[in-house]
Formats: C-alpha cells, structure tokens, sequence
C-alpha cells in the first residue's frame, strides 16, 4: 500500500463523511442524460425535505417533460399530472388537504405553454403551494424542440434556423409575469450549474416551503437550467453557453419576496 | 322517510353531494347544470360540511383538480355539461388510466360544436365508448328522475370506489332542470385522514414509515407491462360487467314489442307503453340504468321473447348500437330520435314503434 | 497548524462521465478515466487527491448524486 | 287526477315560482309533481315558461305538446300556447297587456285581472298569488290551505314575513276571476 | 413514375402536405409525431409554397387555428398523438359543427392517460364514434403503409372539402416512425384568394357588396333549426357512406376464413394470410381503408360466404363491434388483439383465428 | 300643428342628421339586456370599419359569452369561437389571411378565465391582431357567475356572500400582465358609460386597426361595462357602480402604447 | 345670433327603456313613458325638447342604438 | 429475396443510419424496404435499434420478433437480441466492449472489429460503414456499388464530401469480416 493510497483510507471514513446523497433519493439511477440539471434539483428537493423532516407530509406532481419519472427517485408519495396540469392536481390535494406540503415539478413546455392557464390562475388564487420550474429553453423529453422560453436565434428542431421571433414569438418571461400576481409571494429565479448556485437554490427552496407552512401564498422558484442533448453540446459546453446567452435575459436573483413585495 | 323537497336536478346533485359526504367539488360554470356550483355555493359546504368548494379557471382544470384530490383519497366531483365534458376527455383518460375514483357530471346538451343548451342525449357514445383515447371505461349511470339525480351521487361515488374508477352520471337538460319531488337523505361524516389511509392504502397522504411510498400515474414506457396493465383494466371491467348492470322493466314479462330507452326519453316511452297497453298492445320498455355496463344480458334473453325492439333516444341513433349488439341479429332493431334539443313526444315514439315493429311484422 | 484535506468517492458504476464536476474543483482534481463503465461512459476519478480540499463543489454540482466527499483535519 | 298545466308570461312576472308553490302545494297534499321550465339565454328579458304536472300518480313524460290547463300572463304567450290546450281544457289569463284576446271555442276561457288588482292592493309582488287564487278556484286540484302551506315551504326563512300578505292575494284570486265562455260541446 | 424517396411515415405527412399545395399547419409536438413538424420546419414551407406553419401554444391552440384558416376557406391541418388528440375533442366537434374541411392526423399510442408511447390502435372509437360531444363524425382513413401516408394527405383534404368535413389520418406509432420507400407526387399550387373565393363562397374571406355576409358558427339557439341542422349533418354521412367507402380485400374471393384488420395490424395479418394459405386454409383480409365510412355493405355480403371472421386490433377489441354490426349474427366474430404498444405477431394472430374461428367450426 | 312641433319637424331633416346607426350594424335588434355596454361596443367597432372603409377585408370573432351572436348584429364575416379560443381562430385567420384585418371580441370569461393560455400566447406572439376585451365582472351569459375579474367582496351567483379573495383569488388584472409582453404593441383599458368614456373608446379601436394596418403587432382594448343583469342592479345604479367600484381597481387609460413602449 | 338647437328621434319599438340616455343629457331633456311599447318597455322621449342641443350625448351611450340626432343652426 | 434484419447498439454508433443506408442500397437495387426503428425517451443515452427488411415483394408486416440476420453492436444488445437469430440465421458483431460473447451453435456467427478499425483509420465516424460492408459481405443482398449510390441518397448536399471515405470503409469492412462459427445442422 503506498502512501497515497493510505492517506485516502484514513479520510474516507464515515466519520469524516461532509456530502452523501440524501436518503430521500431512491437507488434507482436517474435516466437523465449525463450532465442533465434535472438530477442536481431533484437532489436539492429531497435534501430540503429530509432536513425539514416532511417527508411524511409532502405530495409531489410530477410533470410530462423529461422529469416525467421524478417519482422514481424521489421517495415520497407523488402524482403524475397531464402535460401542463400539475399546478391544478396540487391546486385539488392542497385544498383538500390543507396541512400537508405540495409541491409541483415542471418543465418550461409543460409551465409555461401548455400549462399557462393552470400557472397564471394557480398563482393568481395563491394557492399555498410550492411550483418548481425548470427552464432549459426547450422540450427536452419529445427531442428537443422550441418552448416558450426558447431564446432568440436558438436553434431547436422545430427552429431548425433559428427561433424568428417575428413568425414564432418572443422568449416569455413568465416568472416575471407570475411576480406581478398578487397570489405569489416568493418569486425567484435561480440555476445549479456553478456550486454557489447550486447552495443559494437549495435556500430558496427551503424559504419556498416554510412560506407554505405559513400559508403566505405560492412560491414559485425558477430554475436556468440546460438541456444538453437538445441544445447539442456537451455538457460543460451548455453550462457554458447557458452562463452567457440563458443568464443575461433571465437574470437570477428574486423577483419577489414576502419581506418586500 | 326523510325529508322530502322539491328541487331541481341540478341541485338535487349538490345537494346529496353535501349529504354524502363528499371532501369537494370542481367546476366551471355551463348551461344547463351552473345551478350545482351555484346551489353549492348558496349552501356554505365549507361550513356545513368542511366540503371544499372551487369554481376552476376551465373544465380542464377542474377535472385535473378531480385528478389531484381523487390521487388522495378523497371523495371529489366535478359536473359540465357536453362541450365542457368534451375538454375534460384528457383528464377523464388520465382518471381512469391512474385508477381514480371521482364522479363526473354530464347534464348534456344538443350539439355538435356550440350547439344548443336544450336537452340532449348526444353523448352517449362519447360516454359509454370512451371520448378519450386508449381503452379505458367509465361507469356510467343514467338517473331519469330527480330523485335518481339525487340517490345516483352516493351510487356513483360508491361504485367509484369500489372498483376505483371514475363513474360518470349522464343526465340531460331536461332533468337537470326539472323540479320534483326528492326525498332527501341524512348527512353522512366526510372521512377522516385516518380512515382514508385505512380504506385506501394506494392513496398519496404522505409517505410513512411503515409503507412504501405511493405514486399515482397512467405512465408505462415498458410494452409488456403497459399491457398487462390493459389486461388488468379489462378484467376490472369484465368484473363490472358481471356485477353491476341495472336497469328497470316496465311490463316486460308478456312483452311482444321492446321500446329501449334511458333517461329522459324512457319517461317519454314509459307514457307510450300506457297509451300501447291501453290500446291492446303488448309493448314493454327496458330503461338501461347503467349505460356501462350495459344490459346486454338481460336483452339478448328479451330478444327470444318480442319480436322487435326500438331503441328510442334524443340523439342521432348511438345506443341502438348496443342494442343490436346485445340482440346480435335476433330480432329487428330499429331507431328513432329527435335531435338539437328537442325532446320526442310520447306520440311520436309510439307511432314509430307501430311503423317500424308493430307494422313490420 | 491545522490544514484541511478531502476525497472523493465516485460511484464510478453509476457516474455518466458528464465531466461537470471537473470545471468546478478549485484545485483540478479531477478527470475522467480513459476506461468505460459498464453504461459505456468514462467515469470521474481523482487524478490528483492530494490537492482536494472537499471543498464539495464537485458533489454539489454533480447531477447524478454520485460523489461521496470526505474532509479531515490533518495537522501539516 | 293528473293535471297539466303551462304557465307562460314575461320574465319577472313570477312565473316559475307560481309554479314551484304550486308543486309544492301538491306535495303537501301527497300528491307527484313535475316542474319543467322554459329555459336558455332567451329568458334575458324574454319570455318564460314552466310546464308543471300534478298527479295521483308517478309521471311519466315530464315534457307535454299540450296541455289541461293554460295560464297567459303576456301577449307572446297567448301567440304561442292558446292552440296548445287540450279541446275541453282550460285557458286562463290576465288582461292587462293583452291585445289579442283567446278565440278558440272549444276550450274554456277565464280571465283574471291579477297585474290590475295587485296594483289596486299596493302589493305588486302578488300578482302572481293572486293568478294562482283564480287557477285554484277553476280547477280546484289541491286544497287552498294546502296551497298557502306550499307557499310557506317555498319562502326562504328571510321571507317567511311575507305569507300573510300572499295568502290574501290567493284568496283575492279565487274571488275576482271571471269566466269569459264556456267550451262548446260541438267543438 | 414520380420520385422515389425513402421517408418515415411522419416525414411523408409533413411532405404531403407542401406537394397538396396545403396553406397551414398548425401543430404541438408529442411523441411518436414529432418529425411531422419537424420535417416542415426544416423545409421551409413558408419559402418553397407560403404555407404557413406554427408551433403553437397546446393542442387546444392548434386545432382552433385550424378552425380559423379553415373557416377561410385555406386547406389546413394538425397533428398529434392519443393524449394530445383527446385534448383536441371540444375544437374537432367545433369543426365538425360548423362543417369546415380540415385534416388530423393522430399518430396512436398506447393508453389510457399517459400510457406508453408504443404503437397502439386504441383510439378507433374515439375517432369514429365521436370522442367530442354532439352528434358528428369525421371522416376516418387509415393507412397501412408509408405511401398511404403520403398519398391520404391529398385524398383526404379532398374529401374533406368535397364534404366540408374534417377528415382524419388515422395511423399509429409504427406507420408514423417506420420508413418506406415513397413515391413523391408533384408540388401542386396553393389557391389563390380569388380561386377560394369562387370555390368555397362560404368562406369568411372578408363580406363584399355583392354578397351576404358570411358567418362560420355552430350555434342554433332554436331546437327546431338545430335539428334540421342535424339531420342535414346526417344526411351528409349518408352521402359519405354511399360513396366514399374504400377497403381492400385480399384473398377474399375463396375465402372460408376473414380477418379484418386496418393499419399495422392489418400489415401483420396480410403476412397471417399468407401463412395460412400455405398451409392450405383459405383464410382472406379484409382491410378496411376509411373506418368511417365503415364497409358495413361488403362485410355483410362477405358474412354469407365466410364461416367466422376475426377482427385483428392492437385495442381490447374497438373495431370488431363495427364488423358484428355489419354482420349482425350471420356468422361468428371474433377479437384478438394486443395492446400497451405491443403489436401482434403474425403468428399468433393465424394461431387466435385457428382456435377461435377455424377449430371452433 | 302647434309651433313646437313645427320646430321639430323643421330640424328633424335628412340634412341636420348628425348622429344615426350606422350601416354596419344589421336591422335585428340586440338581444342584450337593457343597457348592457355590449351594445356600444359593437357600434363603435362598426363605426370605426365603415369610416375606415375595411368592411371587405374584416374578420370578427365572436366569443362564447353573451356577445356570442354578435354575428347576426354585425355585417361583416365572422366566425364563432369555442369558449376562450376566439385569439386561436384569430392567429389561424391572420397567419394565413395576412392582409385582412382581424379582431376577435371577448368576455372576461372568455379571455381572462378558459383562454389564459391563448389570449397569453397570442399576446406574446404578437399576432397583427385587435383583441376588444369586455370585462364587466361576471359572466353574464350563463346567470351571473364569478369571472376572473370580480372584485373582491363581489357577489355573483358562485359567490352569493361576496368573493372571498383567500378563497376565490384575487380579481385578475390581465390587461396589466398581456402589456408587459413584448408582442403587445397597444393596450389601453376604457369604459363606455359616458359620452366622453364612449369618444375614447371609439378612438382607441380605430388606432388599434390603424396599428394592425402597420404590422405592429398586438392591440389590446379593455372596456370596463356593465351587467346590470349579473350585478343585479338597474342599468343607471349599474354605471354607478362601475364607476364608483370597477374604475378604482381598473383605472382607465392607456397601459401602452407604440410611442412610449 | 345662431344657436344650435337639436332633437332626437328615438326608435321607440327598439328602445329597451333601460335609461341610460337620462343622465346623460346635459339639459335634461329625455324621460322614460308612462307606456310599454310591444315588448314591454317604457321606452324613452323627448319630455322637454326644446332644450335640446343635439350634442349626441344620449346616442352615445345608447346601447341599442336607437337614437338619432339632429342638429341645425337657428337665428335668435 | 426476403432478408430481415436487426441492427442493435448505443445511440451514437450510427445504428439507424446504418439501417437507412441498406434500405436507399435496395431501392436503388429496386427493392421493397423497411425501417423499423425503436423509438421513445428510454433513447436517452441508451441503446437503439432498427428492423430492417428488403425484399423482392410487397412487405407485409414490419415488425418481427425473429431475424435472419442480427448485427450487434453492443453487451445490451447481444443480450438482447442474440435470440431471436432464427436458426441457421446470422449474427454479426462488433467485439468492441463485449463481454460475453455469442453462444449460439445453431446459427453462423460473424465478427467485424469495425471500431478498432475505425480508429485505426482514424475515421471514427465510418464504424458503421465498416460494418455495412462486412454484412454485405456475409449476405450480399444489394451490391457494393449499390450500397455506396445508398450511401450518397441518404447524405444531405453538405456532407457529400464524405462520401470516398466512407466508401472506402464499406470496402474494408468487407475486407475484415471474419467468420467464428457455422450453424450446426443438428441444431
Ligand atoms: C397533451 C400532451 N401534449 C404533448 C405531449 C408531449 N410532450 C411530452 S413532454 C413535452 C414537453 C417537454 O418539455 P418541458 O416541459 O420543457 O420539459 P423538459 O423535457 O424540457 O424537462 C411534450 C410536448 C404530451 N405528453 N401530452
Ligand atoms: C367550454 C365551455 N365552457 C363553458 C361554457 C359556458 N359559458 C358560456 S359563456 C360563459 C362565460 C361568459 O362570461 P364572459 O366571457 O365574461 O362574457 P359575458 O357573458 O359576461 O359577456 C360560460 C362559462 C361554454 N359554452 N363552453
Ligand atoms: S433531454 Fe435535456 S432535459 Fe432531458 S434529460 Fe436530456 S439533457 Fe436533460
Ligand atoms: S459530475 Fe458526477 S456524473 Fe458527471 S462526471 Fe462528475 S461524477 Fe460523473
Ligand atoms: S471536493 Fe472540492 S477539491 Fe475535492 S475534488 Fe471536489 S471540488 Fe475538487
Ligand atoms: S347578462 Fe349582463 S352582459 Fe349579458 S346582456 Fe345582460 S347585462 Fe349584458
Ligand atoms: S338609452 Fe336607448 S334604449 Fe335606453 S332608454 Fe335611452 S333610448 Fe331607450
Ligand atoms: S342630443 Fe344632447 S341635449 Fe339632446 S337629448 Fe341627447 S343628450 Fe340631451
Ligand atoms: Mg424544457
Ligand atoms: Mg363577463
């Protein structure tokens, strides 16, 4: 045994353990493409609710869009929603259940086009719910075509040359839009491709649920987030490309907190 | 005897939703049937009962709230009328894939399209067949009086329960807008969070200890077990099929002639079995309660006994279909209808079956 | 005086070879191996673990939950 | 006894709650009812209808072509229903407003200047009590005392101060109605 | 001949529809259909023809855009598959109230719900007996082969402007992914706004002196105009019926023994027949080509030659209650089927029609 | 003939006419409850095609919703929409009829409630479109019900003690989330009770087709109006109401405008 | 001098006697009838029209639009 | 002629194409063809495959649970699909990464290290056409010529420059095939 490798042993012991996956991730390993954000905010979810010890308490809606099998990984009791749905079945548990923690996962095709009218009217009721927003500027689970928060010029597989925005829409900036609800009380947009980002996300998710405990509205947390596969890049290539073309049109930070409305 | 009332049949649903015991009711207003939210509302469920109460932003997101609750265990319904039933098909599919008990009502409406807010019975297929897509069933339950609007509540949810699947009440126009008299039943408790968890383990509360956790979906991306779980959903039908067929005989037993009708048009045919009786003609009528399942049986056996049947329904001819599959070439089967709202008269229907049955043979 | 040092533990079984937590280490511990796992993907390993801190930038990034991070005290 | 009747005049004018104390008045006395009204976005500022049934027995076909009795509170109704009554049956109405009077002669005629005698009694909200008084005169099918107990069953509790004042309009309404013509035999 | 091209079954719709000289597509991906927009996308129809094409916000977008170039008289469809189709229901009953042309084009997957994004033919009801409300049908065709695909874009714009009906593709995962070789029509012109004009001069194309103005609505607030309205609509289907009914039959002339299958499964069944005609049974398909226009008529005559039929579906068993309509007693029928995105093999169709139809005589 | 109806008959000539219905209002009469804004609208929208002389290139919508007929008032092509799709017929109308003028008229219901996602979507497009947007507060076709833009305290036929803003929501203002969307190139919000409210009004739909004419993109025209029948009130308490309840919490005027985006 | 002087001409058959005109009117010109037309409204008329200016007012609001004005200079 | 055909591997090996490419070879041959390919999410980074039949005669199902031929490019897919070769079929493989190789007697088995020859190439991107040419190799089903008038069908205008290379692959992979083992007749 060489040095080295006895000096690794002595650390790597459970003693001296700092950063384990979360026993709320089941074994099953992610079906995500490598590099894929979905994976680093699926971790954070269940690291929240294991800290704040709500897994008995805690309903998810997993969302249509690569996240689809969320339910497999997360260990708590979840919902499978239709294409953009997820914020009315929360909208049904929440009212019926009015004590527990619900939380709904969601793509940006699934948010912020198909779903529109479930987002803009559960925001604006103020369901005491949690949304999860994952926005990658594409539909990743049907092989990468536009969604609403395609930017410009990007190309897509239904924007082949680009996203025209004359023909085919402006990039739309619904976290802005729900910020201005009164029904929202936590609005922020975050990402988890740098590890700073990565702990000021787990931050705001954890506010997101203790504002639900104190039934001061809807939080909503949107999260930049890459979609290599679709994008075409590698995946340090998209976390790249995303720092410098996805963060400067939807800058991270809070649009909104209870503190200052 | 409980109380009797006189009531709509749109608020005799809310009302015995109330009595019932249900947790909430999701809805987005539409003629002829806003009179259940509104009658929800006037009544404080929230106070009466603890009921939650909603008025959606759309059909879809009121049966997808359905969805939610149903996913949890509770005891939820939503009511539209047919082209806000036509938008529910997504969530109804889901529903029914995700093995979800709830109630759905349908006070339908002539159509297609925008169509007309006069009574109809044009959806049947889109109700006993499946509006949605993929192979799935709803339990379908067609109330022809007010009193049956009221008692089909408590029915429906039942049967949703018992084999977890969503049961729909297809009524119409006329009957949701009929008063008569109702006789109302005593108020049941809603369950409690331990009861539900009890009675239905599959139900997502909250993930305990001592259960793996509970997930409701319609997803399967393996063949082989998408299949199976068809397979599952067919043998859960079968099951229906076998136990849970009703339907009411009107002067049957010496039947030479059949009228088959439901709702609204069986209490216009049950008016031209008198008129044939009193005429001398041997003329029955067999009132489907439940449309699926459908009685099938009990027609094949009745079509060794007349000798012709007439299917008569306020749509285009769609149940005559299953009669003639139940009848499967037995005896003529034969249709008539009025359309776009417009209810048959007793007359006609009896002037038809002496056309069509009588005179034919 | 008292100076931290760290590893990591790579499930290299389950690890997608993604390469994000590569960037992310302030000291370059990382690299993906020149070898396939069994999914067919090059997995991370500590090229250098001398200089890893376990810091946790690599495990906080990392989307497949699949790094482990020790951390001790030593005495220098 | 099973009587049909259609009840028809301008929106407001109260009546499809004639026909709801009616119905319920029928309950009282442990009799099946049916209450069918006219309904859709024709009612904004339209006309309005009910068809109720009152019958010893369970009922059937809870939506008629014609009817026993009609009763025509406005000039579109009497267009519309007048040719609907049954030969032998009965047609009453209020005159005020009317400019076709009913001409068949094969039914029987009554008219009950209900809107006039409301107004006569200061209690405009009446009217409708008061059409109500005179149909139960003509074709005694419930018992009065049953009738201002449906009355009671119908009023919300907030409104229960109200009976008296509508029992005397039932009253009244048994008094001033006249028969018009009589159907004749050969008709 | 015209070019040959090898092409999935999607691309062959998307391409189609440029050479149809078609003036809109209006769509939202979902699997296995995506390639249909995709395709169009990459070829720039608005450069090579004008037509216009958008990815729109849902399904529920896309088809009431549909309903509002189609108003105007342009030749212009949608796609999508199960889920997404049932989202569709409220604006196809719309379409088909307001008689407007247009196509659909649903490429089946498993379900219900979510399901699976296998090959399935589970929607047949949906499509032929009317998911949506109302009393409607569209007109159904059902490919069986990539050149289908390509080929029933034409044929069924034609139909459905012949009929003023919206017209349905009716295909399902394997045809949509699955290449073949296609031979590619000529690009034909898109009409001008002066040929829309005098050809469909219901069109909203802007009210000039010499005309009414035009108005696309299915609404009738009158029952009595309502269903005269209806009955016209079916007066329509029974034009559609009389004319427009097209199958295929092979082996049939001789044949003791049918199958009747559509779309992949009949794919599969043709192979079945060529198995059991080497083993000496004279089994023959029927293939239906339109499913509504159902061929009711050439079922019927071929129930008094045949001894058994055996629909072969990849549903619990849709279509078979239209073959025992058509057959109605004369002879046995039966169902195999598979379901979930599993697509039967040949031989155990040829071993279901041995045991249930063969052995069974 | 006495002197004052001499007068009378003396000014109540063809030449002095200075106000009359105009021609692109049909003969049939509304079906509109008395004193329901509808009306109005409808007039001043055919006032301002037949003085911009577009009859022949105008395409209406008609919504689901008490203006469902506006067909049979307006002499111009329309179509009928499914309840909340009128701005889906209108971008299936204008993408593929680019030179025609398109506008669809909508209820709160309609717009604000079913059509989220469309009336969102084509905003955020920015179709070449005009969308006449009537809130009146309720939904007045079907009896009265809540809409999305009841007030708070309200009542409707669903919320006969008053809308209950933490249980119902808050009343949405939908005109001031479609004006933070770059496709909107015009969005004013206007009222019809008052003859100079009605002058207003009449000049914001004529620069809305104004704007349609030179591509600029989405106009947006909110009326604040009356259902006096829903509101149960008569038409004149109506008005006041509107003015004393609905215009503190939609303030008329213009949200924005091509000049100052 | 010239004056403006106006009137009206309400198409009474149509008028929905719902009274919006009323208030409107700068010199309180228009009143509702005692009598229903045939559809059963009060329909609105000229109480006092010499006072009227024809300043349109009431058609502008008038929701059926069955007001016409007319307006003509007079010497005074 | 009737040969079916399954081609397995990662996605990313150039499976589909592979499948394409022999599909435009045998229309230009004049033959009937079909690609049936696997589709759906679990393509995420997984395997893929595609059947592929060409045939002198109108196909008629295309989707087949056994192959005449099986060509293999990955463990996953040996494990797969190795048995499903009917028997006295072919099955050709890559030994690039696999760990257990085929076990079969009764059917003729195949190698074609076309990876490690790609990289000795230095064409990475050629492996599939190096395996194309070993199949045609074994069953010469279209001609070589053919399947290079395939191969230019089935690239866009941009990437026509690729074509020699990738020619010269097809030829070699005929060159490196080599047979393991023959279907024994017991079998
Ligand atoms: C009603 C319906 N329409 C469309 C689809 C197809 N579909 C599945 S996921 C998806 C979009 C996924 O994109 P997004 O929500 O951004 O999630 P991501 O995959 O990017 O995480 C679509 C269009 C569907 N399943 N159901
Ligand atoms: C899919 C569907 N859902 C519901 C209805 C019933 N409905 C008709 S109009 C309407 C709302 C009308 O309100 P609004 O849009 O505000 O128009 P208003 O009548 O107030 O002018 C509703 C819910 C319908 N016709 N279709
Ligand atoms: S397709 Fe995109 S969003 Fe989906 S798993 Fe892959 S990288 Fe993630
Ligand atoms: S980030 Fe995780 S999955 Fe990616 S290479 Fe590093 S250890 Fe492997
Ligand atoms: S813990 Fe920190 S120093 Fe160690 S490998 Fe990870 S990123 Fe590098
Ligand atoms: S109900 Fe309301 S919106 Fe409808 S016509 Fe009457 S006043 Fe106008
Ligand atoms: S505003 Fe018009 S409808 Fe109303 S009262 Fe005046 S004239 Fe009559
Ligand atoms: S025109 Fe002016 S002054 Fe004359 S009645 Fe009308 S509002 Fe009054
Ligand atoms: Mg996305
Ligand atoms: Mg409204």
């Amino acid at each position: 045994m060489d040095e080295q490798q006895a000096k690794t042993e002595d650390i790597i012991k459970k003693e001296n353990l700092v950063f384990d996956k979360t026993k709320l991730l089941t074994d099953k390993a992610f079906h995500y493409c490598p590099g894929c954000g979905h994976g680093v905010v699926h971790r954070l979810l269940m690291e929240v609710i294991e800290e704040l010890d709500i897994q008995e308490k805690t309903i998810g809606i997993a969302p249509v869009g690569c996240s689809v099998l969320a339910y497999h990984y997360m260990d708590i009791d979840m919902q499978e929603a239709a294409h953009g749905r997820a914020p009315a079945l929360a909208t049904g548990i929440k009212r019926t259940l009015p004590e527990k923690y619900v939380f709904t996962y969601q793509g940006d095709g699934d948010l912020a086009a198909i779903g529109t009218a479930e987002t803009i009217h559960s925001c604006n009721r103020g369901e005491n719910i949690t949304i999860i927003f994952i926005n990658n500027g594409i539909y990743g689970m049907t092989g990468g075509q536009m969604a609403p928060t395609t930017l410009e010029n990007m190309k897509s597989s239904t924007t082949p040359y680009g996203r025209n925005v004359k023909q085919m829409g402006n990039p739309l900036k619904i976290t802005e839009l729900v910020a201005q609800l009164p029904g929202t009380c936590f609005v922020t947009r975050q990402a988890v491709h740098k590890p700073a980002y990565v702990r000021k996300t787990k931050k705001a998710i954890k506010k997101a649920f203790k504002y639900q405990k104190q039934e001061m509205g809807l939080s909503f947390i949107e999260i930049v987030s890459n979609c290599n596969s679709g994008w075409k890049m590698t995946p340090n290539d998209a976390n790249k490309w995303l720092e410098n073309n996805m963060l400067p049109f939807y800058p991270l930070g809070d649009l909104k907190t209870p503190e200052k409305k | 005897m409980g109380e009797l009332r006189l009531m709509k049949g749109n608020e005799a649903i809310a009302e015995a939703a109330i009595r019932s015991g249900a947790d909430g009711y999701f809805g987005y207003p539409i003629t002829p049937q806003s009179e259940v939210i509104e009658h929800l509302a006037a009544q404080k469920p929230e106070e009466r009962t603890g009921m939650t109460l909603l008025q959606a932003e759309s059909e879809i997101a009121a049966i997808n709230m359905v969805y939610g609750a149903a996913g949890c265990g509770k005891k939820v319904m939503t009511s539209s009328s047919s082209p806000g039933i036509s938008l529910k098909q997504e969530g109804i599919t889901y529903i029914a894939g995700a093995e979800l008990p709830c109630l759905i009502l349908n006070v339908v409406r002539g159509g297609p399209g925008l169509g007309t807010i006069q009574p109809s019975q044009s959806d049947y297929f889109q109700s006993v067949k499946g509006g949605g897509h993929g192979d799935y069933h709803l339990i379908v339950l067609a109330p022809s009086s007010v009193q049956e609007m009221y008692d089909f509540v408590e029915l429906g949810f039942d049967l949703a329960f018992k084999y977890r699947n969503p049961t729909m009440i297809l009524s119409d126009g006329a009957i949701g807008q009929m008063m008569e008299k109702v006789e109302i039943g005593e108020q049941k408790p809603r369950l409690t969070e331990e009861q539900i968890k009890e009675k239905y383990p599959w139900a997502t509360t909250g993930k305990t200890k001592d259960r793996e956790k509970n997930v409701i979906t319609s997803l399967e991306l393996e063949p082989e077990k998408m299949e199976q779980f068809n397979r599952k959903l067919i043998e859960k039908y079968r099951k229906i099929e076998e136990n849970e067929v009703r339907y009411e005989e009107i002067q049957c037993e010496d039947a030479e002639y059949l009228m088959v009708a439901y709702g609204t048009s069986a209490r216009i045919c049950q008016k031209s079995v008198q008129i044939a009786r009193n005429e001398g003609l041997k003329v029955g009528l067999l009132r489907p309660i439940t449309l699926f399942p459908f009685p099938r049986k009990r027609i094949n056996e009745l079509a060794d006994q007349v000798k012709g049947m007439l299917s008569v329904e306020m749509s285009s001819g769609q149940m005559v279909e299953d009669v003639r599959l139940a009848v499967n070439g037995k005896v003529p089967v034969e249709y008539y209808g009025r359309m776009g709202g417009i209810v048959p008269s007793t007359e006609e229907a009896l002037k038809d079956l002496k056309q069509k049955i009588i005179g034919g043979k | 005086m008292a100076k931290v040092t760290g590893r990591i533990v790579v499930d290299t079984e389950q690890c997608k070879g993604c390469g994000v937590c590569i960037p992310v280490c302030p000291f370059d511990v990382i690299e993906l191996a020149k070898e396939f796992n069994s999914k067919g993907f090059h997995y991370a390993y500590m090229k250098n673990p001398e200089a890893c801190t376990g810091c946790m930038n690599c495990a906080l990034v990392c989307p497949d939950a699949v790094i482990k991070v020790y951390r001790k005290k030593v005495r220098v | 006894m099973n009587e049909e009747i259609i009840i028809a005049g301008f929106g407001g004018q109260g009546v499809l709650s004639l026909g709801k104390i009616l119905c319920y008045a029928g309950i009282v006395q442990g009799k099946e009812v049916t209450w069918m009204p006219s309904y859709g976005p024709e009612m904004r500022g339209g006309t309005a209808n009910v068809t109720v049934i009152i019958s010893d027995e369970r009922i059937s076909s809870p939506i008629l072509s014609k009817f026993d009795t009609a009763i025509i509170l406005n000039q579109q109704s009497m267009d519309k229903f007048e040719k609907d009554v049954k030969p032998g049956g009965h047609l009453i109405y209020d005159g005020n407003g009317i400019t076709r009077h009913p001409e068949r002669t094969d039914i029987n005629i009554y008219r009950v200047d209900a809107a006039a005698e409301a107004a006569r009694m200061e209690t405009n909200k009446t009217f409708n009590m008061i059409v109500l008084g005179g149909f139960l005169k003509v074709k005694p099918i419930v018992e009065l005392q049953n009738a201002v107990e449906g009355l009671k069953k119908s009023l919300p509790e907030r409104y229960q101060h109200l009976v008296p004042v509508n029992e005397k309009a039932i009253y009244r309404g048994t008094k001033i109605i006249k028969k018009i013509s009589k159907a004749r035999a050969e008709a």
